[in-house]
């Protein structure tokens, strides 16, 4: 059964690698399956996990049952309702409950991490660690670049002034700044996609073809 | 000679004697030399317990001084049992075990009442620290300490910042977004990027050649996409004007609807109703990489003079900007994903990054929501940027001005939850 | 043998390199696919080279580490599985290294997960670890020395209502066991009561709601292994604090696995990732140079960016 | 009745988020956790919604034979296969003795995961590398000031994060300054970048979230304002 699965993973794999060749109809069915088959998956485990364990379990066969969660599972299948063109405007309404929790969370989580909390830190670091004693250069040197990284990058996303000037010139290092993140985070995702190969080619060499182990 | 006998049987009754003294005195050795007996270990010191603060109640916080014993002395303490009762006499149960050198424990409960280990508000409870040993029989246990009770807090402290921030920011939100309405002119900077829409199509025009807009894989909903609305009504309307062709192929069949009532308008403001196609906006598929394959299709086919890329893209980016640079067009793209900025910004001419793209299409659709917010994010950055500017003279200048209290300003932005 | 083969042929790809350069120079560009062939043998003929290349250990991993020892035995770790397959080759490794440390050293694993991928890419980590003799020499069982609550669906609200009580979110196991009957989870009853989380994340959601719930509003003390693309949106959480530690990618398995003296997979790979790099290195400055010497497309004006 | 009362639900969750966050006292703080309930089970019933449109959409395919319809009936019976499987194993788990469930290994649904699942989307998102080749080859261009700086970063990580460029200069010396400077661009001008974005997006939500809990935001109940 084991062995019957790696021969399956294996075709798939190179089913889906047939389109660097070019775009064929075996490419076109390894989709398919792809679609068909991470549908399913999401369902069952959504299923099991949430709509049994939690639901089921929680407000219809426990012992003390929580009644709460009926509210969760009536706006739940309002949603349902998508599927008639008819009805679709009551799947606003769980959306509409998503959407204003969502915000609600989104409005104070966001802003104290990534916002205030931010902020504060680069305070503090500049306070820390701007003085050589206990901490090497490089540490010195980062944390001003932070410094002014962060000064300056805000001042480049400030759009109620003409990029001119002094200003203009701020805005200029902070597109820098900015182009510099965005260049460690393309070599990061280069980095990434690689691994992924690797994990494959793991996969076809060792587990498949065992020519590595 | 009889009395020899009797010696014998005296003598029997010694050896009996003996054996019995010596292996009793052996006996009596066994076990001290086997087993090393576990001295009790010093107890936890400094007990309190206190209701924790700023939460919703039904959580009570156990603070103490470790066992001298724990991780020094004697060595013997391998942790701490927590022990509850809801008298002073006991019966104590536990209700926490925590590795050595823990110095706190926070005995909380779910607030439903009935959950398992439930601890009712305004309710006394005693509290006792073991300090445990390898053998569970020995331990040594603390002084009780109690009353204490749980209770919820009204506000939670270290938030008041986070509040005075937030209701100056929706202060700002609302005003700006209000003047907006009222039609009040909020100025925007101009954006190259925008800028270099009008050229490319006036370019586009010259060659002959269509422009080709893709939305991504955004769907109706999200900000990226009702943004990039906004710039395809302008794109259009020029599109019109100069009475080039326009292409826009589309992932989510709603994005299509919505994109082909903005095209269709945006040529009848440009009095050109009759030049506009129905197939100009077209649906494709919604797989990622078949949607791919056509769009690059289309651009080997087409050759358009410019590409525009704005919404929400992943990894189909640079695949798009690639095929874009090979058929020799001008490219330009906008998107709020961070980890695409890169490929766009390396493969196409212009880039509108994260937030550059919302101010765009406000400064295209002069939509007074879009604007007024807009405003009142530059305004809460530039606060940002004062104070932190400001905290940072404050804290490392503040001892030299004999201002010590300037020191903490950076608490301002600490958030102690 | 078939080391001394990859090693040719990759020199001989190595080599080849300058005819492409020579090509695109003249004008004529080789066709995407020979790219693909070359990225392709580039990751693929390292694997076969038995190669640890030397792994200088990062501060951000070696934060992490530092922190993880603290831990004393017998201290409660929540360990999120945020990942799906896709990942895997990333943050699988660092996972199996952290279970086996936590099952040498002691450590009760809480297992959970925001993805629903997580519980199972959690499931194939032991069963890996407990085929580490190591671990092996003593029984480790579960709802004892490990737990796997599953998946529950809604994001970085579980985390919040997590807040409350795990069992709100996690009423039973993955065995379907009541959560106040699994041993481990006695006197759990929420974060107050876990020592240290480790999240392995790679995206929505992950490290970020972690950070934004899990420590700025329970006070936890949170470390993270990312696929490479999520590290660069968790470093300044890592500057401020809010972090203890950041593996990033496979070299942050890497040398994860290298500090804690755990050989994995991800030092395997390291010369194939080593391999791939160079290859898009190469073709990034074989297409500048060409792009310089061609001269700049005239149809070209100066972009913003 | 079609616009008000989404609208109201909308800015009530909100409401009950945002101040839960400032005041944990009842009713909020339990408020707080039902809703949180709510929003876990409403989204797996999203998740069947999904499902079940990608079953409506590839039938209407079929049925109106429009392009690549046979590819269709594929999608169908995979799907089926799996929730048959699921569905089996899930349940047998739950009547079994001692229980266990849809996903412990060993399961039907297990080896659809670890073999067809896995191999599936691993496979899809690997072909990204070769992409990245191509595009690195054929369009990745310091075209500007800024995509040369972009560039450069880039190198210096991407040879720095693996002991590439320190291969290189170990010639001359011991100490690894490419993995040492690459990890300084990380920890610092990166996390710098990251910052000013991470603080504009932090502003950004704020403001749509406001819009949306103050009801002046309304395109997500399918209306303009």
């Amino acid at each position: 059964m084991e062995l019957l699965g790696i021969w399956i993973g294996a075709i798939l794999t190179l089913g889906i690698f047939s389109f660097l060749y070019k775009d064929n109809p075996v490419y076109k069915v390894t989709e398919a399956i792809f679609i068909g088959v991470s549908a399913g998956y999401y369902a069952i485990v959504y299923f099991f996990d949430s709509i049994y364990k939690k639901f089921w379990l929680g407000a219809v066969v426990a012992a003390e049952k929580d009644l709460m969660l009926y509210g969760g599972a009536v706006l739940g299948l309002l949603f349902l309702s998508r599927l008639y063109s008819k009805t679709s405007w009551i799947a606003r309404w769980p959306l509409a409950f998503i959407v204003g929790a969502t915000a609600g969370l989104y409005m104070m989580t966001y802003f104290v991490t990534n916002g205030m909390n931010q902020v504060a830190s680069t305070i503090s670091d500049v306070a820390q660690k701007s003085d050589l004693a206990g901490s090497s250069w490089a540490e010195v040197l980062g944390t001003y670049v932070i410094l002014v990284g962060v000064v300056t990058g805000l001042i480049y996303f400030f759009f109620s002034k003409e990029h001119k000037g002094a200003f203009g010139a701020a805005a200029k290092v902070g597109i820098w700044f900015l182009m510099v993140t965005f260049g460690a985070s393309f070599g990061y995702t280069v980095m990434s996609r690689m691994s992924l190969l690797i994990g494959r080619m793991d996969f076809l060499l060792g587990d498949w073809l065992r020519i590595i182990n | 000679m009889f009395s020899v006998l009797k010696m014998k049987k005296y003598l029997g009754v010694f050896y009996l004697i003996a054996l019995v003294v010596i292996y009793s005195t052996i006996a009596a050795q066994v076990p001290v030399d086997a087993t090393a007996v576990v001295h009790p270990p010093a107890p936890v010191t400094g007990l309190t317990a206190s209701d924790t603060d700023s939460d919703h109640g039904h959580s009570i916080t156990v603070n103490w001084k470790p066992s001298t014993d724990d991780g020094g002395g004697a060595n013997s303490v391998i942790g701490y049992r927590i022990m509850r009762s809801n008298s002073p006499e006991g019966p104590f149960d536990t209700v926490g075990i925590v590795p050595l050198g823990s110095k706190t424990f926070e005995n909380s409960s779910s607030i439903e009442a009935g959950t398992t280990g439930f601890i009712p508000d305004d309710t006394n409870f005693y509290f006792r620290v073991d300090a445990l040993t390898a053998d569970p029989a020995v331990f040594s246990s603390s002084e009780g300490t109690g009353p204490v009770h749980s209770y919820g807090q009204w506000f939670n402290k270290g938030l008041y910042p986070v509040l005075w921030a937030v209701i100056i920011f929706t202060v700002l939100t609302v005003m700006f977004v209000s003047a907006a309405k009222k039609g009040k002119e909020l100025y925007v900077r101009p954006l190259a990027g925008i800028e270099a829409v009008d050229d490319a199509i006036g370019r586009a025009t010259e060659m002959g050649r269509p422009i080709l807009y893709v939305f991504g894989l955004g769907t109706a909903s999200d900000i990226a996409t009702i943004a990039s609305f906004t710039i395809l009504s302008r794109v259009a309307k020029r599109v019109a004007e100069y009475q080039t062709s326009l292409i826009v192929p589309c992932y989510d069949p709603i994005v299509m609807a919505v994109a082909q009532d903005v095209v269709k308008t945006a040529y009848m403001d440009a009095g050109r109703p009759n030049d506009y196609k129905e197939d100009a906006v077209h649906f494709i598929t919604n797989a990622q990489f078949a949607y791919v394959g056509a769009v690059n299709g289309i651009m080997l086919r087409e050759l358009p003079a410019t590409n525009i890329y704005m919404g929400k893209f992943f990894a189909e980016s640079l695949m798009l900007a690639e095929t874009g640079v090979v058929s020799g067009s001008i490219q330009i793209a906008g998107t709020d994903e961070i980890a695409q900025i890169p490929f766009f910004v390396v493969a196409c001419d212009y880039t509108l990054i994260g937030e550059e793209l919302f101010a765009a299409s406000a400064y295209l659709g002069r939509e007074p929501l879009l604007l007024g917010s807009l405003k009142a994010q530059d305004y809460a950055k530039a606060a940002v940027l004062v104070l932190a500017l400001f905290g940072i003279l404050a804290v490392n200048f503040a001892g030299d001005l004999g201002m010590a209290w300037l020191a903490n300003f950076k608490e301002l932005f600490k958030v102690i939850d | 043998m078939l080391n001394t083969l990859a090693i040719i042929i990759l020199s001989l790809m190595g080599a080849s390199l300058i005819y492409v350069l020579y090509r695109t120079i003249d004008g004529r560009p080789v066709e995407r696919r020979i790219v693909f062939a070359y990225i392709g043998l580039a990751v693929m003929l390292p694997l076969m080279m038995k190669v640890t290349p030397p792994l200088p250990i990062t501060t951000d991993v070696q934060k992490l580490y530092e922190h993880i020892v603290k831990l004393p035995p017998g201290s409660k770790v929540l360990c999120a599985f945020d990942f799906d397959p896709p990942s895997a080759p990333e943050l699988q490794p660092m996972a199996v290294a952290f279970v086996k440390y936590a099952f040498k050293h002691d450590l009760k694993l809480i297992i959970m997960g925001l993805w629903p991928q997580g519980p199972q890419q959690a499931n194939m980590a032991l069963q890996e670890a407990f085929r580490d003799s190591l671990v092996a020499v003593k029984p480790h069982e579960e709802g004892i020395d490990w737990v796997n609550l599953g998946f529950q669906s809604g994001n970085e609200f579980v985390i919040l209502s997590m807040g409350d009580g795990f069992k709100r979110m996690f009423p039973r196991d993955t065995r379907l066991i009541p959560y106040d009957s699994i041993p481990i989870l006695k006197n759990v009853v929420n974060f107050s009561n876990i020592d240290f989380i480790m999240n392995f994340g790679a995206g929505y959601p992950g490290t970020r709601e972690w950070v934004q719930i899990g420590v700025d509003r329970y006070k936890s003390d949170l470390g993270a292994g990312t696929t490479a693309v999520q590290a660069t949106e968790v470093y300044p959480y890592l500057s401020s604090g809010q972090l203890v530690g950041l593996l990033g990618g496979m070299s942050g398995a890497a040398e994860f696995e290298k500090v804690l003296a755990e050989k994995g997979k991800a030092s395997t790979f390291i010369l194939a990732q080593m391999f791939g790099h160079a290859t898009v290195m190469a073709f990034v400055i074989i297409g500048n140079v060409a792009f310089f010497v061609l001269g700049r497309k005239k149809k070209n004006p100066e972009g913003n960016n | 009745m079609r616009r008000e009362v989404p609208v109201l639900i909308t800015s009530i969750a909100g409401l009950v988020f945002a101040i839960s966050y400032f005041i944990p006292h009842t009713p909020f703080g339990r408020a707080e956790s039902i809703f949180g309930d709510w929003v876990s089970i409403v989204q797996a019933f999203a998740i069947w919604l999904g499902v079940l449109n990608l079953l409506k959409v590839s039938l209407e395919k079929i049925f109106r034979k429009s392009e690549g319809w046979p590819y269709s009936y594929l999608i169908i019976a995979s799907l089926f296969g799996t929730l048959i499987v699921g569905f089996y194993s899930g349940f047998s788990g739950i009547n079994a003795t001692p229980q266990y469930t849809y996903s412990d290994t060993g399961t039907g649904f297990d080896w659809v995961y670890q073999n067809i699942y896995t191999a599936l989307t691993s496979t899809m998102f690997s072909m990204l590398a070769f992409f990245v080749g191509s595009a690195s080859y054929r369009a990745f261009r310091a075209r500007n000031i800024q995509a040369t700086l972009l560039l450069i970063s880039g190198f210096l990580v991407m040879g720095g994060r693996v002991p590439l460029l320190d291969r290189i200069s170990s010639i001359f010396t011991e100490t690894p300054i490419f993995s040492n400077l690459a990890n300084w661009i990380m920890n610092y001008p990166n996390s710098a970048g990251q910052r000013a974005i991470l603080i504009g997006i932090a502003l950004g939500i704020m403001s749509s979230s406001l819009r949306v809990i103050l009801g002046i935001e309304r395109s997500h109940v399918g209306g303009g304002n």
